[in-house]
């Protein structure tokens, strides 16, 4: 039954996959529909998200302790000396995270239909969607980390595949590499990680790492195996999740990734993909409560992170980018979370943002669907009337990620920094940070909201049309009858927005503070958090008033500022070194030109030419020369008459034969 | 060994004189009708050794077909070459192989003077042989019975050489010089 | 008067034949010439073979000499061959000619 | 039948050389000719994947060590003979071999336009030469087939080549040659040492299995021999840096010539070191395995970086065998079952893997007769079948996890781990850098607009470069979701080899202290 989940969107995957490759694919064809393969893919999906579902309710029947589903389908290795199976094991976290995987996963799947629909390959789109969500869902169902990894990797592969759609543009294609290639740095770790796992514990399987180390709800070092190899374990997985879920210092390929469709970007680089590394680690929890070091590395990049990313999108131009910079700060938070030990606040904290920043996303899209592939704030503005249904929901999302009650957001960022201030792993140090970034958080989400929707519109109504001829990629994604002026975009978009911006509206109540269904729920596999004596109990509420105030100022603050342009337009002069450097992203990507891939370009260059091929090759050819030259020198008695050589045979024989003679007598 | 000197020696002298001449005689025809004379006296040889088949073989094969050959060649090549006599190589390398061989046949001739009789000698002796019907149907007998692959072995060589010296001698067809037949 | 032939006579006799033929293949340069010293060395070896069989009262001599004599002819239509391919090609037979093993 | 059963290896393995030479007396001045030619050789080699499949239906994992195994007196006074015998890891080499054969040559077929009766002559004798190595229980016997080898596949590369095809060749043949006569000499060494040690020459590899050979220090005797061995296995392997003659060789073969030598030769030396250099000389292995080690990640690494800046597609897939091979390398000599068996099927895996990509541009040659990546660029616009075939097959490269290539490269890593932690993290390098340089290939070669007028016209896959590609797909596949499929008919070899390999050794170890020390060390 487990096995069905992952296996319905691979169903929809080889359809659409070799539809595209064998039909739609051959040259000449270039008109297709996206309604067929996008119904196909969807009902892959849907059908996912039905099983996880019944599973869903299948282990809500059964007693907390015992909450775990299991599937062995086939050995995977198994040899002698190690043994691994495929395996599926489907518990309360593993649940909650097939269901917002496939739940989310099936609204951008009806979403994109309706925004792919002049693309000219859709079942190209589609197949890579579904793979996407097969992938996704073998990583959280993964019983063993291998699995895990499979998972990851294949989603990896999918976001490099999905950014890289529109291929033609160099441009697109190289973030899509990037991404890639970031994500193997991170994978790197993963892999390092996983070893050191198996050579301390013996084993991959999460269970029998757990058993290995939880005895009666009691997390205890077995025999033989240091703390330092724990933090060395813990610190060498959280380089994987640096890659996966873009944190400092990996995290430069997820703002480039916003190349890919903007369903793309709102399923992959928000909503699910992003948070795997959150996944891994709330999964191997008892590993990383065990580690101090570990855990406050985690909180410190997370931290540190959020703020950083917030610092970037304040002064953003484009409206995926801001969002970009955004889940990277999000994320910040969730690792914040985990690294604090508020490890079901950071699960919390995921759900939730799949919720807001999917809606966020898809809104966006639909913005830039209705401008005609403009995605530049300064050039829109006063979409409200155009856009009512996109302007309403994205209304929901934007006060939701602001933190403002009742919404979603809410909850998960006040429980986050809550524990950021009370937990025996947090600090005032983390909470201040938390506090800041949450403040600059509503201060640009307003930006956003205020630039692109309110105001009156910075565009000319010819001015869509225009640019959407001008921008089509080629033949792969030119609208084939560009609508004149602004429009609000079809049901099969705005619905999917309509339902994410409930979520985003009462998502936040699974988690209320002191009764959280969350906390319970997930009790068998983290350990609910016990409130430390060191804080008052009032603080909570102290510090909940201090946060929807500082939320309320950035929101305040930005729509002040933003209400005339000229003001913002003085700041950056003013502060032009500022300005420059954060609009620029710190020169983070320039940095790693210089010191990371140039040189290495030109190490290999030079060992290439001056080592390979001047060295090694060299010292070959020479012994080849050598033995030329000698032969040269040789060669002057070798006449070529045979008659010749026969006398010098003879004059061997006479010798040998003397010899032998002499050596008888 | 029961063979008469007096004829040994003078088909002896014959052959080696002969063959002195193969090798000194300008004109390639002498050469070969020299290296016939030699071909008989070894027949004779091998008649007084009781090898009588090889004896019949020996001019048949030898002194008919392979020199019939060779005069056939000679006479096929010599139409048309003004100097098909040709000197002999150098003197100095003429010395040195002469001397050479030379002393090679002197260390021979030692060897073979000095190396002991045979131990035990094999079934085939003379009296035996004639018993079972003669040299030549014991000889022809072995062959076909324990010789019996080695001589369907040598027909396989004889089909090669003979298509071998048919691929080699024919005259190559000239490529691209069509309209020859018309 | 009656004296027999010793066995080392005759072998001496074949060696002297053999190398009478080795010394012509080396000095003369008429390739036929040296074809037919060869026919000359290979009878020499013949002749070793009977005798041989004779004085060890052993067949097995007679029949190399048979399939000797095989050979012999085999080898020698093939060299003729080649004979007439080289005077096809050089014009000539002097050995001096085929320096091909050269380059 | 019965005669079958007796003799289903050596039938097996001279059916290629007698088809072939059937296949001579094809006349091929027609071109309909030249078609029943290729079809017969094709049919030739598939009849050979039956019989392998025949073979692997016989062998039994849990039988004997050497099965279906075949014994005759050959020089029986210096003890060698004909012996062939068939072990799990002969068994997936034997089966690579013969299932890459009628790829290759279904791929020729458009690619080879003139002397096609010798080369599809020379193919199949080369076939019978690689499978007579792999199942060779003789060492001189071996020794025989791996010296033939090397005649057809000078011809392949000297003849059919590319436009440096004499150096390519010659290049490959001289450094093979050199690096096996001398294990010719050892050889000879270990054939005598069994006489002085058991009364009579042999080249069995069984009796050699029994020797006793000093082996402390660096100029004991199985150091010494080890050396000669494993220089030669260390050349065709190839270990940097005797890797030099790879690119040549590879840029200048015709395709099938690339994909034979980067599935099938390459191999050679990895199969020659678990059957003999590792085997017989236990003691010296572990003396050289610091040494090793070094070497193969510095291949990992230094092959993934030069791959990187090639101008040329193929030479950076040669490139990338390097370092792949590495892999190879690093798993063997790390000494442990997980390592060894990932060893193994990463050898296994890269003949899949590389033999695609070699298919794969030769194909994109044959339309545009260049092989530079700056020639090329956005041809997944004008051929999106070759494009998904280029993607999945540059993916297994690149060893994602779902493809054959992860398989290999984790239980190496994973091994190597155990014996060598720096080895293991150097190693590891190569999982970015392996992406870095196939991806970017990819990107210029695929991605991108198409900047060349020739570019626009190119043809997509026909139909017999499916029939090419499919299996290779397939088999990306199977070996990555279904390994366990091959590890049941290897597990038990693989074990006897380590047994082999570390078992005598660590017998000896308890007397010397200094061996001890060094394992431990790294073992921890």
């Amino acid at each position: 039954m487990i096995a069905l989940i992952p296996l319905f969107p691979l169903i929809g995957f080889l359809i659409n996959g070799s539809w595209y490759a064998f039909v739609q694919a051959a040259p000449g064809r270039r008109k297709a529909g996206s309604g067929i393969t996008g119904a196909i893919a969807t009902m892959a999906i849907l059908g996912s998200f039905v099983v996880s579902c019944l599973l869903f309710l299948q282990l809500q029947g059964l007693p907390p302790e015992s909450r775990v589903l299991e599937q062995t389908l086939f050995p995977w290795m198994t040899f002698a000396g190690f043994k691994l199976d495929m395996a599926f094991r489907l518990d309360s976290l593993s649940t909650l995270f097939t269901l917002v995987v496939s739940g989310v996963g099936t609204l951008i799947h009806i979403y994109s239909i309706g925004y792919m629909s002049h693309d000219a390959t859709p079942g190209k789109f589609f197949a890579y969607l579904n793979l996407f969500c097969f992938a996704m869902l073998m990583l959280v169902l993964g019983a063993s980390l291998p699995i895990l990894f499979l998972g990851w990797e294949g989603v990896g592969l999918c976001s490099y595949l999905l950014i890289g759609y529109w291929y033609s543009d160099p441009e697109k294609a190289s973030a899509g590499k990037k991404a890639f290639v970031v994500n193997r740095v991170g994978d790197f770790g993963f892999l390092l990680g996983m070893f050191l796992i198996f050579t301390a514990f013996g084993t991959l399987d999460f269970e029998a790492l757990r058993s290995a180390i939880v005895h009666g709800g009691h997390a205890a070092l077995p025999e033989g195996v240091a703390v330092t190899t724990v933090t060395a374990i813990c610190l060498l997985l959280f380089v994987g999740c640096m890659g996966k879920s873009a944190q400092i210092p990996l995290y430069v390929w997820l703002p480039d990734a916003m190349a890919g469709p903007t369903p793309v970007s709102a399923l992959i680089h928000a909503a699910t993909m992003v948070t795997s590394g959150i996944y891994m680690v709330a999964r191997l929890n008892f590993l990383y409560s065990l580690s101090p070091t570990a855990m406050a590395v985690v909180a410190a990049v997370g931290g540190v992170t959020a703020f950083f990313a917030a610092t970037i999108a304040i002064t953003q131009k484009d409206i995926k980018k801001v969002l970009a910079y955004s889940t990277v700060s999000q994320l910040g938070y969730m690792f914040l979370a985990c690294g604090v030990g508020a490890f079901t606040a950071g699960v919390f904290h995921v759900i939730t943002h799949a919720f807001f920043k999917a809606l966020l996303f898809l809104g966006a899209g639909s913005v830039i669907h209705g401008m005609h592939e403009e995605q530049d704030i300064m050039k829109m503005g006063g979409l409200r009337a155009k856009m009512p249904v996109t302007f309403a929901t994205f209304a929901l999302g934007w006060l939701a990620i602001c933190g403002i009650p009742p919404f979603s957001g809410f909850f998960s960022k006040d429980e986050i920094l809550w524990l950021a201030f009370s937990s025996e792993h947090g600090s005032v140090l983390l909470w201040g940070l938390g506090a800041l970034t949450a403040v600059m958080t509503a201060f640009y989400m307003t930006r956003l909201f205020t630039l692109t929707f309110l105001g009156k519109p910075r565009f000319s109504e010819a001015h869509g049309e225009k640019h959407g001829h001008g921008h089509g990629h080629g033949d792969d994604h030119s609208h084939g009858h560009a609508p004149a002026g602004v429009h609000e975009s079809p049901f099969s978009m705005t619905g999917p927005l309509q339902v994410l911006a409930l979520l985003s509206l009462i998502g936040g109540f699974m988690g209320i503070p002191h009764m959280s269904w969350l906390e319970h729920w997930l009790a068998p596999v983290i350990p609910a958090h016990q409130a430390t004596g060191h804080v008052a109990a009032e603080m909570e509420w102290v510090l909940m008033g201090v946060s929807v105030a500082g939320a309320a100022l950035g929101i305040f603050l930005a729509i002040r500022l933003y209400a005339d342009l000229e003001l913002p337009r003085q700041f950056a002069t003013k502060w032009a070194g500022l300005y420059r450097v954060l609009f620029n992203k710190w020169y983070v990507d320039e940095l790693y030109e210089r010191t990371l891939v140039r040189p290495i370009h030109a190490l290999s260059q030079g060992l290439w030419k001056n080592f390979d091929v001047a060295v090694i090759d060299r010292i070959v050819l020479s012994f080849g020369r050598a033995s030329q030259w000698s032969g040269q020198t040789v060669r002057t008695i070798q006449t070529g008459s045979i008659q010749f050589y026969a006398l010098v045979l003879l004059i061997g024989i006479v010798l040998s034969v003397g010899y032998l003679i002499y050596g008888l007598a | 060994m029961d063979i008469s000197p007096v004829f040994f020696y003078l088909f002896a002298g014959l052959a080696l004189g002969c063959s002195l001449l193969v090798v000194l005689k300008k004109n390639p025809v002498a050469s070969a009708f020299n290296l016939v004379m030699v071909f008989f006296a070894f027949a004779g040889i091998y008649a007084m050794l009781d090898a009588h088949l090889i004896a019949a073989l020996q001019v048949l094969v030898y002194a008919g077909a392979i020199m019939v050959l060779f005069l056939f060649v000679i006479m096929l090549l010599n139409a048309d070459v003004p100097s098909f006599d040709l000197q002999r190589s150098h003197p100095g390398a003429r010395v040195v192989a002469g001397l050479l061989c030379a002393v090679l046949l002197l260390a021979f001739v030692w060897a073979f003077k000095n190396s002991p009789s045979p131990v035990e000698p094999g079934q085939f002796s003379a009296s035996r042989i004639e018993a079972a019907g003669g040299n030549t149907r014991v000889v022809s007998e072995l062959l076909f019975s324990e010789y019996i692959l080695p001589f369907e072995l040598t027909s396989v060589l004889l089909l090669g050489a003979i298509v071998g010296a048919v691929a080699i001698a024919k005259r190559k067809q000239k490529v691209g010089a069509g309209g020859g037949v018309k | 008067m009656i004296q027999q032939v010793e066995p080392w006579v005759v072998l001496s006799f074949c060696a002297a034949i053999f190398f009478i033929g080795f010394a012509g293949v080396l000095i003369r340069r008429n390739i036929l010439v040296v074809l037919m010293c060869i026919e000359l060395m290979l009878n020499a070896v013949n002749l070793t073979f009977v005798t041989f069989s004779k004085e060890l009262q052993h067949l097995g001599g007679q029949m190399s000499v048979l399939f000797i004599i095989t050979v012999a002819a085999a080898e020698s239509a093939v060299g003729l061959a080649l004979v007439i391919a080289m005077f096809r090609t050089l014009r000539g037979v002097d050995t001096d000619q085929i320096r091909l093993l050269r380059e | 039948m019965a005669w079958l059963d007796s003799h289903l290896l050596t039938t097996t393995l001279f059916l290629p050389l007698v088809w072939a030479i059937f296949g001579l007396m094809i006349p091929t001045g027609t071109p309909g000719g030249r078609a029943t030619l290729r079809t017969w050789t094709l049919l030739g080699s598939i009849a050979t994947f039956a019989l392998s499949l025949l073979i692997y239906q016989r062998y039994d994992a849990a039988g004997a060590e050497f099965q279906l195994a075949e014994a005759i007196d050959w020089l029986p006074a210096l003890g060698i003979s004909y012996q062939v015998g068939m072990d799990g890891i002969s068994l997936w080499l034997f089966l690579l071999t013969t299932f890459l054969m009628p790829v290759a040559i279904l791929s020729s077929y458009q690619a080879i336009e003139h002397r096609e009766r010798e080369y599809y002559f020379l193919l199949l004798f080369l076939e019978t030469a690689m499978l007579g190595a792999f199942v060779a229980l003789d060492v001189f016997l071996f020794y025989v087939f791996w010296e033939l080898l090397l005649i057809p596949m000078y011809f392949l590369i000297g003849i059919w080549g590319g436009k440096d095809r004499i150096y390519a060749a010659m290049k490959f043949f001289l450094y093979t040659l050199v690096g096996s006569l001398l294990m010719l000499v050892a050889i000879f060494y270990l054939a005598y040492q069994h006489k002085v040690q058991f009364g009579s020459y042999s080249t069995t590899l069984i009796d050699l299995y029994r020797l006793r050979l000093p082996g402390e220090g660096y100029a004991s005797a199985q150091s010494l021999l080890f050396l000669a061995f494993a220089l030669a296995f260390a050349i065709k392997v190839p270990l940097f840096p005797l890797h030099t003659w790879l690119p040549d060789a590879h840029v200048q073969a015709p395709t099938a010539g690339s994909v034979i030598l980067a599935a099938v030769l390459l191999k050679m030396g990895g199969y020659g070191f678990m059957r003999f250099a590792f085997p017989l000389f236990p003691q010296a292995v572990l003396l050289y395995q610091v040494h090793f080690l070094a070497l193969g990640a510095i291949a990992i690494v230094y092959g993934a970086w030069v791959a990187m800046v090639q101008p040329d597609i193929k030479k950076l897939v040669a490139y990338s065998s390097v370092s792949h091979m590495g892999y190879v390398v690093i798993g063997l000599f790390s000494l442990n079952p997980v390592a060894a068996m990932g060893s193994y099927y990463q050898m296994l895996n890269h003949g899949i893997s590389t033999g695609a990509l070699f298919l794969l541009v030769g194909m994109i040659y044959e339309r545009r007769h260049t092989r530079e990546i700056s020639a090329f660029g956005g041809i997944t616009r004008v051929m999106p079948l070759f494009a998904v075939a280029f993607m999945i097959v540059t993916l297994s490269s690149i060893a994602l996890p779902g493809t054959n290539g992860f398989i290999g490269e984790f239980l190496i890593l994973l091994g190597t781990w155990q014996a060598s932690r720096a080895t293991a993290v150097v190693a590891a390098l190569g999982v970015i850098f392996g992406a870095v340089y196939m991806l970017w290939m990819f990107q210029r070669v695929m991605f991108g607009p198409v900047n060349h007028k020739e570019n626009e016209s190119l043809k997509d896959l026909s139909f017999r470069e499916l029939a090419v590609l499919i299996p290779m797909i397939v088999a990306i596949f199977a070996m990555g979701v279904f390994p366990n499929f091959f590890f049941s008919k290897l597990d038990p070899s693989i074990s006897r080899f380590l047994e082999r390999s570390t078992g005598a050794a660590l017998k000896v170890e308890a007397a010397s202290a200094p061996a001890t020390a060094v394992y431990a060390a790294k073992g921890e």
